[in-house]
């Protein structure tokens, strides 16, 4: 009986919330709202806040070419691939003190499950056998090559003070790190978490191909980099993904260093005699807000005021100062601060 | 006296390591693989020498209590090392052979088609 | 339901593939015109593509010369369906000043079929987007009536 | 467990037999595949009948040559000694050699003296197995010696193939430079403890450090490592790679480094477990960090494919020796357990080399592409592979490659070492790196455009897929349920490394290590071995077949693909009535890839400068290391005799 009761749960999870419902919702939501807030900066009016909804359903609505050079299986699956380990990604983060998969988010399966999706972007636009897809796969993969190493040193740092703070001396559990949170505050307001917290912060557009880090998807370089031969369906399972990927590393972020916040609304609800189900809504829109200014901050703003980097140099500025940020973090961590 | 055995034999193998270190000669990289074998196989015999000692292959008829064995076991590894050393020098002359048909030349510096 | 909120969506997002047929580039520079601040036609989702593949309106400028037509159809057949095609200017309708000239093997029509012309040298960027506009429309029709048969 | 007692010399013999047979029989082709398999499905067999005592009952196998059972406390004879440790090693020999031998039979059956291969081949797997199953410093050398001239000689069996010969030479002066200072150092310790017993030296030197044994201990240190290839070492595994056929590569990556790793793990944990461990620890997780990112940074500059997989596979063995060289349980046992992975990720990825080898007669990443149009399977197996060496979860890589960072970073907390950081650091960077250029592999031999000299490639033989297949096969068992892996498996293992006192009581008696005093060296602790819940792969699993369903649902609902003939139709219909210039002329280039409106041509993005990005912020790195492979021995050789000064000098130091 109870394996029915956890299958239904798991299957919830995974249908409805973190899962397949929430993402699809709030990563297009989150798309349209950094698209309007970068035409808005930009003195434009800007699509409507559901554009990129719309985008995705034209594009279900599109007829799928598949070139006659293009391995046919991997370049149709990997699209579907890169969704599903995306919203897998997503189901593994904690939403404050919700966590899906108790006791198994582990920052370094994160670290790797992030891989998954830009990996098979790059599977799939090898497969196309096009050349601009050759060209973007490469720069894709450098930049991947360049936020890992920030992205690496920010999550030991994190781990680091974490450990020290809740006594194993090491902690790679995301439920941890959130726990731990929820109960001393946020992290972000610790000294040696703060040049991380801005790593993080500049990882996030590199991660999920915003402006100025974009030189794999230069459309105007490039025709679309990796995605230069999708079209319809595929296309719009990339489309999908992407938006995914960018809740995906704003959770993250609140994850890693935001998670305090949770724990003050919970104590304000819990003592206004709202309980429940609605403490844990509130606690959504909370999350996705949050999400909204991460985004704001780091992609509209970003991406409003600079241009385009070509991929030395966004590798040069990646291994330089933002890992010159990260390191910062570590070694304050390292010697408890 | 076995000072000297072991000062020859750590001389023997510096020198075959020279000789493989600096000479630009595949024939000459053999001969100084040759001679730190025979440098290890010198060290050998020295560590299982035992001044004064018999040969330990008489039976206990042709020997009196006092005296006593050269340690056979170091032996019969040299034995087997020197058997490995012939192995050796017969391998790499055949592919010295080998390559020089197919290099033309026996330089070292010359023959680095697989580098970087 | 589903297909009718497909071809709603048809008509909200529609991106545009530009293609230059030899044109003096002064539409080119308009219809990146109609993109920025002032006109900003974005805000009726229309986006430039970066590859045909991903395209729903083709818009061709200039006047079809000899040596970009074979080009100019290929770029057109990569677009997937449902798709229109959009002539913006005078030359890839008549020819324009470049009319007769040894070069030129336009109008457009001639080899393929055109939905919408934007007549104009160069068409305002008001008329530009009436143009995309009608062409969004014929879109949506496209893909209904795709969707019946 | 009078039978069981026999069972490693008969794997060992078998080998041996079977070369001997092939010789003699080998003329006849049936003849000679039946010898072959036999004598290599046998040792298999015999060393999984033995899985249930040693590693699950813990026994350890002695076995006197002779019978010649130690008298007084002194072990006299050769002796054949089986703990966890070496049957772990053993059975993945055994397995790889198994492989590796059923895809010789289809990729050597062009060659000519297919005899002498399978005598050559045999001989170097009989080398292994006796060195990892040996109880006998000097029954290692003697094996070490007869796997080095096998290798050797493999190595330079397709003598007209680009530098083969020169692999040879090179890898057989390195190779005795490292057998001579085994013997050295096998001598020096002989010289002190007056025996060659692993038992009984086990027991002697822990009491007995002087300045003679750490010597002998640095000696013998940089012999393993050039069987390990490990950095200093390695470019005689690229050059060996690059020439040798794809199963001996195999051999040489997944059954002869591993031979090294044996040994050095015995070394330090069984012979010299009493030595200064926290300098020694230092010292070997250094060379692995360096060996890691020296080979992998080497690997995306290489542009042969077989050479490539060469410097990834001395990269893994850095991993392998970095978490070995932890001194922990968990360390050990994840170093295990990648030792595990690397041979079953790297002998697929080599066969795989071996079967596009095979194919197009060529392993120039810059020369071919396309190729999963026409070897669709080959291409599948080589993405197991891929995916496995990147460590992209659920492959057995990133099992490994987790354990590693877990113990790599917890021992930096434990020790207080900001060092151990620095090697967890590198290993995820390496990971990474490994990833990018498993990427440009896939990108430029089976992705990517088809050149037209390989329009008419065909798939391989049954044989060969079928090889690949078992490698692939494994890959994904062994990542799917790394716990089964590590508690039946690795964890035995690494309790026999620390387990130095059932080790040497099983070979000379019970009490023996006790009346030396000893205790063992650390405890053994697996709490933080645990490896995340299975049901997260298994809602990987729903999400990607919801997917699809949903993806196969809407398609059936699907009027596009309709809206497209209804296009068409009525473009050819206009075109019948029209004069239309060039009728149907829209349909034409549809299919074809994208090029700005050109025609499509032949333009390969190959692999040699897909990186530039990264290439060109370290083209100072590049250019350096590019001069120091020159590819001259005696530079070589220098490099050794400067790892054998310092190992030496460092010993000496730390004693």
């Amino acid at each position: 009986m109870s394996i029915i009761v956890d299958g239904l749960k798991y299957l919830a999870y995974i249908l409805i919330f973190p899962g397949f419902l929430f993402c699809f919702l709030s990563g297009l939501l989150l798309c349209g709202i950094d698209r309007k807030l970068v035409a808005r900066m930009q003195k434009r009016v800007g699509p409507p806040i559901l554009q990129p909804f719309y985008d995705f359903f034209k594009l279900l609505g599109k007829e799928t070419i598949v070139p006659v050079t293009a391995n046919k299986t991997v370049f149709l699956i990997a699209p579907l691939v890169g969704l599903a380990a995306q919203v897998v990604l997503q189901l593994f983060i904690p939403v404050f003190s919700f966590n899906a998969f108790h006791g198994v988010a582990d920052v370094i399966v994160i670290l790797y499950l992030l891989l998954i999706p830009a990996l098979s972007v790059i599977m799939g636009a090898a497969a196309s056998g096009s050349p601009y897809s050759g060209v973007g796969l490469s720069r894709e993969m450098v930049t991947i090559l360049a936020v890992e190493l920030p992205l690496v040193l920010v999550l030991l740092s994190v781990a680091k003070v974490v450990g020290n703070a809740i006594g194993t001396g090491l902690c790679f559990s995301l439920t941890d790190i959130v726990n731990y949170q929820l109960s001393h505050g946020s992290l972000i307001t610790k000294l040696s978490m703060i040049p991380a917290a801005i790593a993080m912060l500049l990882i996030i557009p590199g991660e999920t191909g915003g402006h100025p880090f974009d030189a794999a998807e230069a459309e105007t370089e490039i025709c679309e980099g990796m995605l230069a031969e999708y079209s319809g369906k595929p296309l719009a399972a990339y489309k999908l993904s992407h938006a995914v990927k960018l809740l995906t590393m704003t959770t993250l972020f609140v994850a890693l260093f935001l998670g305090g916040i949770g724990g003050g609304i919970e104590q304000a609800l819990m003592t206004s005699a709202i309980g429940g189900a609605f403490c844990f809504l509130i606690e959504i829109v909370i999350l996705f807000l949050l999400c909204t200014v991460l985004v704001a901050l780091c992609c509209s703003f970003v991406h409003a005021v600079t241009a385009r980097l070509r991929i030395e140099q966004l590798f040069k500025y990646y291994w330089t100062v933002v890992t010159g940020l990260a390191v910062i973090s570590l070694v304050m961590a390292w010697f408890g601060l | 006296m076995i000072l000297l055995n072991y000062l020859a034999s750590f001389f023997l193998i510096t020198l075959g390591l020279y000789c493989i270190v600096t000479k630009h000669d595949l024939l000459k990289s053999v001969i100084g693989l040759s001679v730190m074998d025979y440098g290890v196989n010198l060290l050998i015999i020295t560590v299982g020498f035992n001044p004064g000692g018999t040969a330990p292959i008489f039976t206990f008829g042709e020997l009196n209590p006092a005296s006593f064995f050269v340690d056979p076991i170091p032996q019969a590894l040299t034995l087997t090392s020197i058997v490995i050393g012939a192995c050796t020098t017969a391998m790499s002359l055949s592919l010295v052979i080998k390559i020089r048909e197919m290099y033309g030349t026996t330089d070292t510096r010359q023959i680095r088609r697989l580098r970087g | 339901m589903f297909d009718k909120l497909i071809t709603e969506s048809m008509g909200k997002s529609p991106w545009l593939f530009h293609i230059n047929a030899g044109s003096c580039n002064g539409c080119d520079i308009e219809l990146v015109a109609v993109l920025t601040p002032r006109y900003d036609a974005e805000r009726l989702g229309y986006k430039l593509a970066g590859s045909p593949r991903q395209a729903d309106i083709v818009v061709v400028t200039g006047p079809v010369t000899k040596q970009s037509l074979p080009r100019v159809l290929r770029a057109i057949s990569q677009v997937p369906e449902p798709r229109c095609i959009v002539t913006m200017g005078s030359c890839p309708q008549s020819g324009n000043v470049f009319r007769g000239s040894y070069s030129v093997c336009g109008p457009l029509s001639k080899y393929v079929h055109v939905d919408v012309d934007v007549a104009g040298c160069t068409p305002k960027p008001e008329a530009v987007i009436e143009g995309l506009a009608t062409a969004t429309k014929i879109l949506m029709e496209k893909r209904q009536k795709g969707g019946q048969k | 467990m009078s039978m069981l007692q026999h069972f490693p010399i008969c794997a060992i013999m078998a080998y041996f037999l079977g070369a001997f047979l092939i010789v003699v029989f080998g003329r006849n082709r049936a003849l000679r595949n039946l010898i072959g398999f036999l004598s290599t499905a046998t040792p298999l067999c015999l060393l999984t009948a033995l899985v249930k005592p040693v590693l699950q009952g813990s026994d350890v196998i002695a076995y006197w040559m002779g019978s010649r059972v130690p008298a007084g406390g002194y072990a006299i004879g050769i002796a054949l000694e089986v703990d966890a440790l070496g049957l772990f090693f053993g059975l993945l020999i055994a397995t790889a050699v198994f492989v590796a031998m059923i895809y010789s039979f289809s990729y050597m059956s062009h060659d000519d003296n297919e005899p002498q291969y399978y005598t050559l081949f045999l001989m170097l797997c009989g080398g292994v197995m006796g060195f990892v199953l040996s109880g006998d410093l000097f029954n290692m050398f003697i094996m070490i010696e007869i796997l080095t001239f096998a290798a050797v000689a493999l190595t330079a069996f397709r003598n007209t193939a680009n530098g083969a010969l020169e692999a040879a030479f090179k890898y057989l002066v390195v190779g005795c430079i490292g057998s001579s200072c085994i013997l050295a150092g096998t001598i020096m310790l002989y010289a002190q403890a007056h025996t060659l017993n692993f038992a009984q030296l086990a027991a002697f030197l822990p009491g007995n450090l002087n300045t003679a044994t750490v010597v002998a201990y640095a000696l013998l240190f940089i012999g393993f490592c050039t069987k390990a290839f490990i950095v200093p070492f390695h470019p005689l595994a690229a050059d060996a790679h690059g020439a040798a056929p794809a199963p001996v590569s195999v051999l040489i990556s997944g059954v002869l480094t591993k031979s090294g790793l044996y040994g050095i793990i015995r070394l330090t944990y069984i012979l010299f477990r009493t030595m200064n461990l926290g300098t020694v620890q230092f010292w070997l997780v250094f060379l692995g960090s360096v060996s890691m990112f020296v080979c992998v940074t080497m690997a995306l500059a290489q542009h042969d494919f077989k050479r490539l997989l060469a410097f990834h596979s001395i990269s893994q063995i850095g991993y392998v020796l970095t978490a070995a060289g932890l001194a922990t349980a968990l360390g050990v046992s994840s170093g295990l357990y990648h030792a595990m992975n690397h041979t079953l990720f790297k002998g697929l990825l080599f066969l795989c080399a071996g079967a596009v080898l095979h194919e197009t007669g060529t392993t120039d990443l810059g020369k071919l592409g396309g190729l999963s149009k026409k070897m669709p399977q080959t291409t599948v197996l080589f993405l197991v592979g891929a995916f496995s060496i990147s460590g992209i979860p659920p492959f057995n890589g990133f099992a490994s490659k987790w354990m590693i960072y877990q113990a790599t970073y917890q021992k930096a907390v434990e020790s207080g070492n900001i060092g151990f950081l620095f090697a967890t650091i590198v290993a995820l960077v390496t990971s990474t790196l490994t990833l990018a250029s498993f990427v440009k592999v896939t990108q430029s031999v089976f992705f990517g455009q088809l050149p037209k000299e390989y329009e008419n490639v065909k798939e391989v033989s049954f044989g060969m897929r079928l090889a690949m297949g078992i490698l692939a096969l494994l890959c994904i068992l062994t990542g799917l349920f790394p716990g089964f892996v590590t508690t039946y498996l690795t964890e035995p293992a690494a309790r026999a490394v620390f387990g130095a006192n059932n080790y040497i009581n099983a070979m000379l008696g019970t009490g023996y290590a006790q009346n030396f005093g000893l205790v063992d060296a650390l405890p053994v602790s697996f709490q933080a071995a645990g490896v995340w819940s299975p049901i997260s792969w298994l809602c990987l699993l729903m999400i990607m077949l919801l997917a699809v369903a949903i993806v196969a649902v809407s398609s059936k609902y699907d009027q596009v693909s309709a809206l497209a003939k209804t296009a068409a139709a009525a473009e050819a219909a206009e075109a019948k009535a029209g004069p239309r210039y060039g009728s149907g002329a829209l349909a034409e280039g549809k299919y074809e890839l994208f090029f700005g409106g050109e025609e499509s041509v032949f333009s390969q993005v190959g692999g040699d400068d897909l990186f530039w990005g990264f290439k060109h912020n370290w083209r100072h790195y590049f250019s350096f290391m590019h001069e120091l492979h020159s590819g001259i021995v005696n530079d070589y050789a220098l490099w050794a005799v400067v790892a054998l000064a310092l190992a030496m000098l460092y010993a000496m130091i730390i004693l």
